[in-house]
């Protein structure tokens, strides 16, 4: 089980701010997540259609799309951020 | 140097803020302050209102200030970042630097401010002043170049 | 934009000279403020007095202002200095910058300082803590230099 | 007549912080004048001897050594500033 959170419009989105799920073995890289994440509906296709500028962070960091989950309890998806 | 980082909905105060961090070191020659300030957009602004994500804020600007501790020889250093609806003409973020000389100081606040831009888990919203959703604000190339001019140093 | 400049021997309220600056313009999104202080030079200071030409150096700061003015696109911008017997620890100099923006802020603050060091009339004499007159502070060549930046863009 | 002001260690050294002179004739740039006061006494000779680093105002404004003084009716002379 891993918890996923989401911001901003990812969140409006996919239509909620958290939930569990449970990765299978072939997703190890962030950039298989969301592949696998594609496959759960319109709603996680339509936030994560431009997968490039989503960014992810494992376990309140930062990582690039390529990065392996490891084992990662909470992975957060959300759009550039606008702070400042 | 122990940096102050602080995620929060409430205001801040400037002058607070810099006595904090200065009071009793008479090594402080400079203090640097930015305030980020919520403008109204030509007038079509009610509010914005700033998402955030809680836990990493606070640990993501904890990181950029051990970075500008690192780099520059600061004696204090400080950021404050609001959340929550925010009205034209309030306070969004604070960053307060100080240090010896004058140029530390200057380049460890703005070195601050351009990572926080982009980096601190924030989002911002528009609220229009009919009530309707304005949108989230997108993210400006401008600021993602502005770290830029921090690696080629 | 009309600058407001101070020549002073009292100390200035910093979030009251933002306030002065920012209230009712709706346009201000960045306030960056320089505050310069009275070290204590490891201990073997008892104060600084600051002389000054007056007259010219309200005219003198005066004229960087306006410099400033015209190359940032500024909404406002506050500069007040202080003159006589400084004590550690004690304001010096002020700058305000607000814009629209904040590398505007940002760089007109530190334009004003740069230029306010080395051009505004006013000079330091070390007092020790024993009572004795430590001389003049010298005029350093880092502060000469850091004019050129501001010609060389 | 024109009034001279001094400032800092300049006005230390010549031992007085203003005073009216007549500048003669052929006093006509400030290094002429610099030359001049050099002429006035010991306490001048001291005070103006590296005279490269004496900074001067014509009525409120810094001048290069080799501007003419013209009509100005204060001029300033002091070390090199140390404000902010």
């Amino acid at each position: 089980m891993v918890k996923l959170v989401y911001f901003a419009w990812v969140r409006e989105r996919i239509g909620k701010s958290e939930e569990e799920i449970v990765l299978p073995d072939s997703v190890t890289t962030i950039d298989d997540l969301l592949d696998h994440l594609k496959q759960r509906g319109e709603e996680y296709r339509n936030a994560l259609e431009h997968s490039d500028v989503i960014r992810v962070a494992l376990d309140h960091r930062h990582s690039q799309h390529d990065a392996a989950i490891g084992g990662a309890s909470e992975i957060a998806l959300f759009p550039p951020m606008t702070g400042g | 140097m122990k940096p102050t980082i602080r995620v929060q909905s409430e205001d801040f105060d400037i002058a607070a803020e810099i006595q904090a961090l200065t009071a009793g070191n008479p090594d402080v020659g400079a203090v640097v302050t930015f305030t980020g300030v919520c403008r109204d957009e030509a007038g079509r602004l009610a509010a914005l209102e700033l998402e955030h994500y809680p836990g990493m804020a606070e640990q993501e600007i904890s990181r950029i200030a051990t970075r500008a501790d690192g780099r520059w020889p600061l004696t204090g250093l400080a950021a404050i970042h609001r959340f929550g609806r925010i009205r034209p003409g309030e306070n969004i973020v604070l960053v307060v630097a100080a240090s010896k000389h004058r140029q530390a100081a200057f380049e460890a606040a703005s070195f601050m401010m351009d990572f926080m831009k982009s980096r601190a888990p924030f989002w911002k919203k528009e609220i229009f002043l009919d009530g309707t959703d304005g949108g989230w604000v997108d993210a400006r190339s401008t600021d993602e170049d502005a770290l830029d001019r921090w690696s080629q140093k």
